[in-house]
């Protein structure tokens, strides 16, 4: 941190691309239009239809609440790997309760309320965990990288404690009928993302507490003499981190009816991913939901795009997200160079 | 007359719009000591980092060092040109040793592929004896003081000997003892025919050593002259083309009753037994050299470390500064030394940086009042008089004078009854800093307590009521500005005389 | 005196502390520990994350993080492995080793091009260039298990320097000739970073940046060339991994570069670059290793197995940030 | 193979009743694609798409992930495909997308997920208990019918494996009295990783002296405890028996650090999944036996007590004898 700050200079060229974001929310506009694009073209018919935004909508969530998470903590200049052990442990816990509350043919109000008690469950113990997190990087100051990288290895560890690495499934039917369910064709999962997403939108633009992430992560030192209660303020950042991962991991379990220990494994890289695709920088103080909201999209829409050529394996897929990456972030420094070529003749 | 060593011929540099080098035609003579001064943002250092080639300057211009002619250089080139920078940010490796920072840079510039220890000590020791430094050579740079940094740079620079030798501000961290030790060395490479070219904001510095100014305002050469052409008043005319006035600038209003009482305050290994008392409207200087626990007395007020025994009360209520947080809630405020690192989030905006001491009060139920901040913005920029368009640009955007001005907004904004500023003006030009002196008067007569903690003498006596000398952690005298001499306080600081021999 | 108050006071100090204490646990737990075998089991299973640990480190002394390295390794081991196999590769091991370091080498100057150029944090850089290397090895050369490697390669992973047999339980462990390429490997790693100026460059950039150019030093060739030895020190890691297993799976390695960077900065590098000692990153490794493959010894049943892990990282590094908090206490220092 | 997979060609296409020669989309979904096991199971789908001459293709994810799967099969019911054949990760996990593909009239066939509710046929290669104690058998006759033994899993995640390894389990328990398992460590993981089976081998021989055997379940398990074998020196004390693919295990069959594998050969399941499928969209009656027209899945019956899961007529024993007569 000190480095980048000590000369501004450096600070300006170093991590230009990272201080103004705008070019890059505007290069995933374009990329995503060429997607758009390049499959309504080869996919058309298939590739419009309700039902294929609808799958869309049904599986980003999951990862996609997560990545929401891991920007807040990358904006403090921290990371969350946990978020996939806190989604999980949290679901066993409460698929565990619901299951105990309303056991197979248990009456709808029953189930109802095992539903609700599972919600707040879920939402609960990720806060607590994520709260757990906030406090070994604030307090105790190790690396956010490391005591994330354990506590998912923590979590999950828990999680197969408590499931002996068995799924825990037939969870009341009205809870997967409810967050798996669809209003007026839209599914609940997306809704439920959008809900968090814009929640999140607010707290960062809105809010004192959004504006202090920034500052904190933009340079901690000043931030402390300026009075900001940095260990709170981490806290309750990792907190919010750990509360999506609690709600990706209820979205996981009206997916899949059921909850274990390593469902979405593949997450944890897969949201660092999207999270610096969107233009956050890792050492913190910018970034901006909606790139994080385009990267998602982009994403998915390669994923559920490839998965329309029965001969393309889905082995491109991390070729093609790592090609987009590298594309994303070249992109400035390619037009730069062309700059100075065209400017010397 | 000789061959100037380097010549300037038309050089420009332009940043993303902002021209920071203005077709500037400069000539430094082998032998000469020759001073550079102008404004924060003049274009200083940019001249530098051209010369010694960081900065690629705009095509057009030339550089002609000892006869070669270069359209733009390299660091390695200018290096073996003989070109030697002290940094204004020092540019030292903070993990690396004492000995491997001085040792380092000669030993890329020679080429080497191999690393001999042996051979990088002895570099080193020689190094430090040139400015009798005293330092551990195997600490790491890190854990050195800000001036004993600013010694490694120096001394890294006067390693190999150099053909010209640019300093860009490099006594802001030092004690005048410091300064004498270098102004020696200066002395001795003129004497042997070495150019020296000096950036400083500390005009009794510049006037000491200097034999030729050249003065640039946005980025275009004002003037080259003598000294004998100057004094004090016409130099600070040409930097910042106004008329400038140097008579004190301390509050002259009754001090009102006492706002901060310290008694028996003690810190381990800082300080001990320091006791005094601050009244509304009156600006209370504190004094003393560097490691003379001035800095910790400053920090230990404002909650940073918490004092092992005696009492500070606020307002006549005895306090308990355990955090940051309690000295704000208190109503003190602290504008640092270091404001890169301790006082601005260089990355983010303006606005930003101004309000984030009272985010709280500009929101409802933890949600911001854009109105309210947006005001709130708006009345610091006008009233620190922020040279800036747009309150959103990011605040590395600004020179450090004007950046200086947001800190000092920021603190402001928080209504605080206790100010205390740990030089205030480091590295900030006469214009600003003049301001800066005033706008400290004002909040003084509006009956705000202000604590200065200085080295530069004059500012010190400009703007305090009192100065309270601090020496090995005891607070050994207080003074009354009115009543003595730069010379003489200085004196007192260093236990030498200015123009004294170092001991 | 002062020496012994510096050891006293380094990280590798009190990891040293932690792996005996360890040790010892498990040598009461099982009464297997110090018994030769089970040492050279230990420094059998060392080899792999030790080299992956040295590349690591040099990244991370440098400033950056690099999360390619298991993609890199797997994607040279296979490409090449696979045209071996293809055309029933008869030569000596020699060949395809250099021909996986020589792939090892690009692949690192592909990761070298971005991080020297782009002036974003080689993490980014990295983790796009990881998602490339294993899309390239899975997608475009769609891999899948080599089970007979070629007789030399085969052969070189049962090659052994020595084989330790526990007088008791008669039970004998192999010590792999690939140990010796983990000592070489951090050997050279040692005298590049001690004794070259590209070493002390890397330390330098790890420090501070802007510092290093205006120094003179060549920074964006410094870059460059340090991920093209990582990408060797990674190819090498995957050659032994491969051979030691007799088969090629191409997803074996992939997942394990946190892991590895967790070992680099519980040895004491700062992640934020320019510290660090290769001691350390052995150490670090070590205590890594020996908690991984001592579980059952230690008795820990199975289910707990990743929650011990979990435990380890996080206590671990706790153990060395307290101590750097309470270090910066002690000379007041007052950055975060 | 091939000479079983004529007449099944013939029926698919002879006994084209309602359906016509409509040209079905049926896809078949993996657990994933690296491992050889499902490499080897695609040649059967694409043999049955070339004796058909239908569309019939396989699409799996990119990693073993019940998630990922399911995003595989969200897309494809989006594209309305006819017929989806699934290897389910985690049939629990797939139980919603599942339904929603049958909800939108495709038809389910499923595979090594006899639990399954969501799936007009299961198809099983044999049933998953009976497995475990054919393999346990094996380890059995190596082991000489008596000692210490225990258990290893890709993952205890994984439904499949752990049922094998109960089966197992409770087989010795009735046949072979001198058997007993390993109180202390009764299941370990491999996490599917040759590298952690073989080192997790080694820790078990060496805490538990008179432990004699090691039953495996995943195709890494056996291959990588060989390598233990081998290296302690234990040839002979100690022994193994799991899954495998005859090629992969070639060398530890014929140096005898591995008595005997078993497996189904997947092509065939790919096949047979595909033929019942088209069957099912023709509307043609499924009573059994059923044929499905390759070799083992001639006659499929249903399991007892069960009208959805079928079983086949089981598995293949490899040993340094036959090793070389299944080209695969
Ligand atoms: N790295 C940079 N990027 C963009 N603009 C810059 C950069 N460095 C300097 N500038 C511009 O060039 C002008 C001159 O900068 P310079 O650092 O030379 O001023 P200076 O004379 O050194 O001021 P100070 O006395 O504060 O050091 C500044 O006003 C600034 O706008
Ligand atoms: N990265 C940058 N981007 C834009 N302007 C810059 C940058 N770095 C320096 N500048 C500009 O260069 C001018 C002087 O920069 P510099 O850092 O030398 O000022 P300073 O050191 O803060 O002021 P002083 O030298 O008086 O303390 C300022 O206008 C500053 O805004
Ligand atoms: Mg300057
Ligand atoms: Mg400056």
């Amino acid at each position: 941190m000190t480095t980048s700050t000590s000369t501004p200079t450096t600070t300006k060229n170093r991590f230009g691309f990272l201080k103004d974001l705008d070019p890059q929310i505007i290069r995933l506009v374009v990329i995503l239009a060429a997607l758009l694009l390049f499959f309504m073209i080869t996919r058309g018919g298939a590739f419009v239809r309700v039902s294929t935004w609808q799958a869309m909508g049904v599986a980003f969530p999951e990862f996609g609440l997560m990545a929401l998470g891991v920007m807040l903590t990358m904006i403090t200049g921290g990371i969350d790997l946990s978020s996939v052990g806190i989604a999980n442990m949290t679901a066993i816990a409460s698929a565990t309760v619901m299951l105990s509350m309303a056991p197979a043919g248990a009456t709808p109000g029953q189930q109802a309320t095992a539903m609700v008690v599972g919600i707040l469950i879920s939402i609960g113990l990720g806060t607590l965990a994520g709260a757990f997190n906030g406090f070994l990087v604030a307090k105790v100051k190790i690396p956010a990288i490391l005591v994330t990288l354990g506590t998912l290895e923590l979590f999950t560890g828990i999680a197969i404690v408590m499931t002996a690495g068995k799924p825990l499934s037939g969870l009341p039917m009205i809870f997967s009928e409810t967050l798996g369910g669809k209003v007026m064709k839209i599914p609940m999962q997306l809704i439920i993302f959008v809900i968090v997403a814009v929640i999140i939108g607010v707290i960062l633009s809105r809010t004192s507490f959004g504006a202090k992430l920034y500052m904190l992560g933009s340079n901690a030192t000043a931030a402390k003499f300026s009075g900001l209660n940095s260990g709170s303020l981490l806290i309750r950042t990792y907190a919010l981190s750990g509360m999506c991962a609690g709600v990706a991991g209820l979205v996981m379990m009206a997916n899949y009816n059921s909850a274990k220990a390593d469902y979405g494994s593949t997450y944890t890289l897969l949201t660092v991913l999207i999270v610096v695709l969107g233009g956050v920088s890792p050492l913190g103080g910018s970034g901006k939901l909606i790139g994080v909201v385009l990267a998602i999209t982009v994403l998915q829409i390669l994923q559920s795009g490839l998965n329309m050529f029965p001969q393309v394996s889905n082995f491109y897929l991390p070729l093609i997200w790592g090609a987009t990456l590298l594309l994303a972030i070249s992109i400035p420094n390619i037009t730069a160079t062309l700059r100075k070529l065209t400017k010397k003749d | 007359m000789t061959e100037p060593f380097l010549s300037l011929r038309g050089v420009s540099k332009t940043f993303s719009g902002v021209k920071a080098l203005d077709n500037i035609d400069f000539d430094i003579y082998p032998g000469e000591v020759h001073c550079l001064a102008g404004e924060n943002g003049s274009g200083k250092s940019t001249m530098i980092k051209v010369i010694s080639g960081v900065y690629e300057p705009d095509a057009g211009g030339e550089i002609v060092m000892d006869g070669t002619h270069y359209a733009k250089l390299t660091p390695i080139e200018a290096i073996n040109n003989g070109v030697q920078v002290i940094y204004q940010d020092f540019s030292v490796f903070p993990n690396l040793t004492v000995a491997e920072n001085l040792a380092l840079t000669g030993e890329v510039s020679n080429g080497r592929k191999l690393v001999n220890w042996k051979r990088m000590r002895t570099i080193a020791e020689e190094a430090v004896k040139k400015v009798n430094f005293k330092v551990d050579l195997d600490a790491r740079v890190g854990d050195l003081s800000v001036a004993d940094k600013q010694l490694v740079a120096i001394s890294r620079a006067l390693i190999t000997e150099p053909k010209l030798l640019i300093m860009d501000e490099p006594t802001t961290a030092l004690t005048h003892r410091e300064v004498e030790a270098l102004f020696k060395v200066v002395a001795d490479l003129q004497s042997r025919g070495i150019a020296i070219l000096f950036v400083s904001h500390k005009l009794e510095e510049v006037f000491e050593i200097s034999e030729r100014f050249t003065i640039i305002r946005n980025g275009k050469v004002v003037i080259t002259t003598m000294p004998e052409e100057l004094n004090h008043k016409k130099f600070a005319e040409y930097m910042t083309g106004r008329d400038y006035d140097d008579s004190s600038s301390a509050p002259t209003g009754e001090p009102g009753e006492p706002i901060l009482e310290v008694s028996g305050l003690g810190l381990s290994e800082a300080f001990e037994d320091v006791s005094f008392t601050l009244h509304r409207g009156e600006v209370l200087g504190i004094t003393g050299l560097l490691g003379s626990g001035r800095t910790e007395l400053a920090l230990s007020l404002f909650g940073v470390f918490t004092a092992d025994e005696g009492e500070i009360k606020v307002g006549g209520r005895p306090v308990r500064l355990k955090r940051i947080r309690d000295a704000i809630a208190n109503k003190i405020a602290y504008v640092p030394e270091d404001r890169l690192t301790e006082g601005l989030m260089l990355e983010r905006s303006i606005a930003d940086n101004i309000v984030i001491s009272e985010l709280d009060d500009l929101s409802k139920l933890g949600f911001l009042d854009r109105k309210l901040r947006a005001e709130a913005v708006k009345r610091w920029v006008q009233e620190m008089k922020i040279a800036t368009k747009r309150p959103a640009n990011a605040v590395n955007t600004l020179s450090g004078g004007n950046q200086q001005r947001v800190v000092l907004g920021k603190w402001l904004a928080t209504e605080p009854d206790v100010l205390i500023l740990n030089g205030p003006t480091v590295g900030v030009d006469i214009g600003s800093k003049r301001d800066i002196h005033l706008i400290l008067r004002d909040l003084a007569d509006q009956g705000m307590g202000i604590i200065v903690i200085t080295d530069d003498i004059p500012e010190l006596l400009q703007v305090s009521n009192r100065v309270l000398l601090l020496k090995e952690g005891r607070i050994t005298e207080e003074v009354d500005p009115a009543s003595v001499t730069e010379q003489e306080m200085s004196a007192m600081i260093t236990g030498g005389s200015i123009s004294g021999e170092v001991a | 005196m002062t020496l012994i108050n510096k050891m006293v006071r380094s990280n590798e100090f009190y990891l040293f502390l932690v792996i005996v204490v360890i040790c010892v646990i498990i040598q009461i737990r099982s009464g297997q520990f110090f018994t030769p075998n089970n040492l050279v089991d230990l420094a059998n299973a060392m080899v792999v994350p030790g080299l992956f640990g040295v590349g690591a480190y040099l990244v991370i002394v440098s400033g950056g993080i690099d999360v390619s390295f298991p993609a890199l390794a797997s994607l040279a081991v296979y490409a090449v492995t696979r045209v071996l196999v293809d055309s029933d590769f008869q030569g000596p091991w020699i060949v395809p080793f250099l021909l996986i370091v020589v792939l090892g080498a690009v692949l690192g100057a592909f990761n070298g091009l971005f991080t020297s150029r782009i002036a974003i944090p080689t993490l980014i850089i990295t983790l796009g260039t990881a998602n490339v290397f294993s899309g390239i090895m899975q997608g475009a050369l769609s891999s899948v298990q080599i089970s007979q490697l070629p007789p030399s390669m085969e052969a070189f992973g049962r090659a052994s320097l020595f084989t330790a047999t526990n007088p008791k339980s008669g039970l004998t462990s192999a010590m792999p000739v690939s140990f010796l390429l983990l000592v070489a490997v951090v050997a050279i790693a040692f005298l590049v970073m001690r004794y070259t100026m590209f070493g002390r460059g890397i330390f330098a950039l790890g420090g501070d940046e802007s510092s290093a150019v205006r120094a003179g030093f060549k920074v964006r060739r410094i870059k460059f060339w340090l991920y093209v030895l990582v990408g060797v020190i990674a190819a090498i890691g995957g050659f032994v991994r491969t051979t030691s297993m007799g088969q090629m799976h191409p997803t074996n390695l992939l997942g394990s570069e946190m892991l590895v960077i967790a070992a680099v900065v519980l040895g004491g590098a700062a992640i934020t670059g320019g510290t660090g000692s290769l001691t350390g990153v052995m150490l670090g490794t070590l205590l890594i290793v020996i908690v991984q493959n001592s579980m059952i010894l230690l008795g820990i049943p199975t289910f707990w197995q990743r929650a011990a892990l979990g435990i380890l990282i996080i206590v671990g590094t706790g153990i060395s940030a307290v101590q750097i908090t309470r270090r910066r206490r002690r000379q007041r220092l007052v950055a975060e | 193979v091939d000479d079983t997979a004529g007449p099944s060609a013939g029926t698919s296409s002879g006994a084209g009743g309602g359906g016509g020669d409509k040209k079905y989309n049926i896809a078949v979904v993996p657990k994933d694609s690296t491992n050889p096991w499902f490499v080897r199971m695609e040649v059967g789908v694409k043999k049955y798409a070339a004796d058909t001459g239908l569309n019939v293709y396989q699409k799996g994810p990119a990693t073993t992930d019940a998630t990922q799967q399911a995003q595989v099969i969200r897309d494809l019911i989006a594209q309305k495909v006819d017929a989806l054949c699934v290897v389910p990760v985690d049939p629990g996990a797939l139980e919603p997308v599942l339904k929603e593909a049958m909800d939108a009239g495709i038809t389910v066939i499923t595979h090594e997920s006899a639990t399954q509710q969501n799936t007009k046929y299961d198809i099983e290669a044999f049933n998953n208990a009976a497995y475990g104690g054919f393999i346990m058998q094996n380890l059995a006759e190596a082991m000489g019918e008596e000692g210490t033994y225990t258990t290893m899993v890709g993952h205890v995640t994984n439904a499949s494996h752990n049922e094998w390894a109960d089966g197992g389990v409770a087989y010795a328990k009735e046949k072979f009295p001198k058997m007993v398992l390993l109180e202390a460590e009764p299941r370990v993981e491999s996490q599917d990783d040759g590298e952690v089976a073989y080192q997790k081998a080694k820790e078990l021989m060496k805490k538990y002296p008179d432990l004699k055997g090691i039953m495996g379940t995943s195709s890494f398990d056996a291959p990588g405890v060989a390598r233990a074998i081998e290296e302690l020196g234990l040839q002979g004390k100690f022994f193994t028996a799991g899954t495998g693919m005859p090629e992969a295990n070639k060398a530890i069959l014929e140096k005898g650090l591995v008595h005997a594998l078993t497996l189904w050969d997947p092509a065939d399941a790919g096949y047979a999944m595909a033929a019942l499928a088209v069957k099912v969209l023709k509307g043609e009656e499924i009573k059994a036996p059923v044929d499905l027209g390759v070799k083992g899945y001639e006659e499929v019956n249903f399991a007892e007590g069960s009208d959805k899961v079928m079983e086949g007529a089981g598995w293949i024993v490899i040993t340094k004898d036959n090793v070389d007569e299944f080209g695969f």
